[in-house]
């Protein structure tokens, strides 16, 4: 029984990007979804400030001030890439164009609840950046996270406890455990990692999972691409 | 791989439903896609809401949409001009109606429609009769107007330059309000003068990202005898 | 005693016009100011459909169809000439950014309301195109009409009949007989044809004027320019 | 003529008042007008509101605004950072206010502001504590927060070339906050890496036509040692 990695996590969410999407990845985990994007499809990655059709990490030496992401990380252009500024960014956002954007959290609840960007309620720099924004526009958000912090207190829940990011967004998760759907009953297991029983899962998580028939094996992913 | 191009005008138009709402790009014919709107006409559809600043002149482009009876409501800023009486005729025999409405709040409905704002305030028109009936409120001690985000089905655009992904350039004035309409319907269908390979549009003069593009064909120019004859 | 003439009063009132300035022409009387736009100023002209720094009507048969002003008529770009959408056409308009419109109106009030888009309240096909957006946007709203109508009634009013444009936002008059000034005391005389008496200008205005100190000659510019 | 060129940075920014609400261009260091930022500095301006997306690292740039206690009140998506311990303790001290808001939503309430729109409604942040106290309501049925335009004093902004009228164009992701503040702001001052003859520019690749600009300067890369020491 192994748990994936932050990479297989990665990796296995970037197999059900279909072609022709265009998508945002969040900062951190959900970035390294760019690294195992399937081979011949047309993924087209957005940033909120300002770019389609983000390419890789230049080599180093290659890097350019007026080439970054989110991040702020240096990125290239791919052919096709269109630049524009922060207004139609999130105009795009916002209107619904995205077909998907790739948040991490801290807490996913059971209507699709989540929230990612702040652990205390009077935080004084608590940040936002582009997460609340992505989270109402884009066509489906999918999470990438750990299925349990690093006291092994579930992140999957009946409510959120943090504050909220984005009510009731969240349309699928996929963790180092499994991958888990969110549905108007609550959350479905679609695939779990081998050797772990359904009790298992259901013990490291705060609401009820159901289960697909034939849930599938999650398997790692970062090996294939 | 991603590629918006299609075959013909007819499957690039293919699914369009009679009672849609289509909005074509264009000022004058500046921006004007007519092999769409011939296309659009040979395809027989009816009772279109059209979304477009007027309504052409003479009997060729938009105006034939008119002419053939194919229009159901105009929303637009100047429905008067060269065909302004025929137009007059038409809304009294009632086959067709019109939403008139400022030119700046017709660009800035649309533009919101397609960067998901549902309403916004404007001070234009506050006071006119063109408010009537309208929510108002005072910002700063100034009468403002709340408008609200028209969408459409169908967006018919003019471009000039394209590639596969859909990303566009547009030629002069005939930007207008194509860029706009491109991002605020559920279907944006392009002609444009030419489909360049990917990689040949300088990212930064990109106007409309192709994410707002769902179809693509090369512009053919319509000849004055291809638009047949109606009232 | 020599009223000016529709180009007449297009010149006199381009001289008003400052270095620098980004103005918009109204379709018809105001179009002409673009005739006499005095020599040495940077006036950028601004059209709706989304240019500005646009240029004097090409030589025949080098008519451009991409490149035509509010009126549908056939224009040329200066250089440094801009282009832009209809959003950020009208947001410039709409934002305060316009230094001047000059428009035409049927009428003008005393408070500065003006009528220029209707003459019946029941019309099917009343067009307003952009002028309620200028007359709200433009820091300045300057006027050009013939004093009186066709059937000698009075353009200058204490209220306007016809339906409303824009709500207080006239600042100046020209016509073919004066260059009125609209005050919070209403209207203020500041030039006359020669020849002509304030009485008589009285008679044939519907609203109280009032006479500047040392009122001004209203001269025919059309030769100077 | 119109010539919005001036001589020295000083110059530029003459007349910038205690208090101001400043906005500054860029996201990380790309579009960030760091030689305005120093002349800002040298002008020795107290209290000023800035709007910015995040607060700078470091001790060059943005952040010396705020190491030289310069800054009032923050609006941003993003205080965090490399420097997020120092401005939460300034926070805590009482020197500085921030109003986080969600970054699409300052960009749209800047565009709003540049475009003569006082207020707007958008899904961004509704259920959530950053709507708290706002005015919300349905549309279509799906909750929506009443958010209003955001202006200021002065913009301070790179570009990369201009022209005399001050139409400018942008290099990359250095576009992102330039031209919503360009339009947004009183004043609004550019620096640009190249000032070109005037019609050097092609007109439909203009991004901020030269009527949203007042000042402009040839833009110079400040080096580590200029930006002297503070807290």
């Amino acid at each position: 029984m192994t748990p994936l990695t932050r990479e297989g996590i990665a990796a296995r969410l970037a197999q059900d990007i279909s072609d022709g999407w265009h998508v945002n990845l969040g900062i951190g985990m959900p970035e390294q979804v760019a690294n195992y994007l399937p081979e011949g499809r047309d993924i087209l990655l957005h940033s909120e400030n300002g770019i389609l059709g983000m390419g890789p990490t230049p080599p180093e030496g290659q890097e350019d001030e007026t080439l970054v992401n989110a991040g702020k990380k240096p990125i290239t252009m791919l052919p096709g890439a269109s630049i524009f500024d922060h207004a139609l960014s999130f105009g795009l956002v916002r209107g619904g164009h995205l077909q998907l954007c790739v948040l991490g959290a801290y807490q996913v609840a059971e209507n699709g609840d989540i929230a990612n960007w702040s652990r205390e309620d009077n935080d004084p720099i608590a940040s936002v950046g582009g997460a609340m924004d992505l989270a109402v526009g884009a066509q489906r958000i999918w999470v990438t996270m750990q299925h349990n912090d690093k006291s092994g207190a579930p992140r999957i829940l009946e409510h959120c406890t943090y504050p909220l990011t984005g009510v009731g967004c969240v349309k699928r998760i996929y963790t180092d455990l499994a991958v888990i759907d969110v549905t108007p009953e609550g959350f479905l297991v679609t695939e779990i990692i081998d050797g772990m029983t359904p009790k298992e899962l259901q013990d490291r998580s705060g609401a009820r999972l159901r289960f697909a028939d034939g849930v599938g094996k999650l398997l790692d992913q970062t090996r294939a691409a | 791989m991603l590629d918006r191009r299609c075959d013909s005008v007819e499957k690039a138009l293919e699914g369009i439903k009679d009672g849609s709402r289509i909005m074509v790009s264009g000022f004058g014919e500046a921006g004007r896609p007519n092999m769409l709107i011939k296309g659009l006409i040979d395809s027989g559809v009816k009772d279109i809401e059209l979304v477009s600043n007027n309504a052409g002149a003479g009997y060729e482009g938009l105006a034939m949409l008119f002419r053939h009876k194919m229009v159901r409501k105009l929303y637009c800023s100047f429905p008067r001009g060269s065909m302004g009486a025929e137009v007059k005729k038409w809304v009294e025999e009632g086959g067709l109606e019109i939403e008139v409405m400022p030119q700046g709040t017709l660009a800035e409905r649309i533009r919101a429609a397609g960067c998901g704002i549902p309403a916004f305030y404007t001070p234009t028109a506050y006071g006119t009769k063109l408010a009537e009936g309208k929510e108002t409120r005072m910002f700063d001690g100034v009468g403002h107007v709340l408008e609200t985000a028209l969408k459409a089905d169908v967006a018919l655009v003019k471009a000039y330059k394209a590639d596969r992904w859909g990303n566009l350039t547009y030629l002069n004035l005939a930007r207008n309000f194509a860029p706009l309409m491109a991002m605020a319907a559920t279907t944006s269908i392009v002609e444009a003068d030419e489909i360049v390979e990917l990689g040949a549009l300088e990212p930064n003069i990109i106007v409309t990202p192709g994410i707002c593009v769902d179809r693509l064909v090369t512009s053919r120019r319509i000849a004055e005898n291809e638009w047949g004859t109606a009232a």
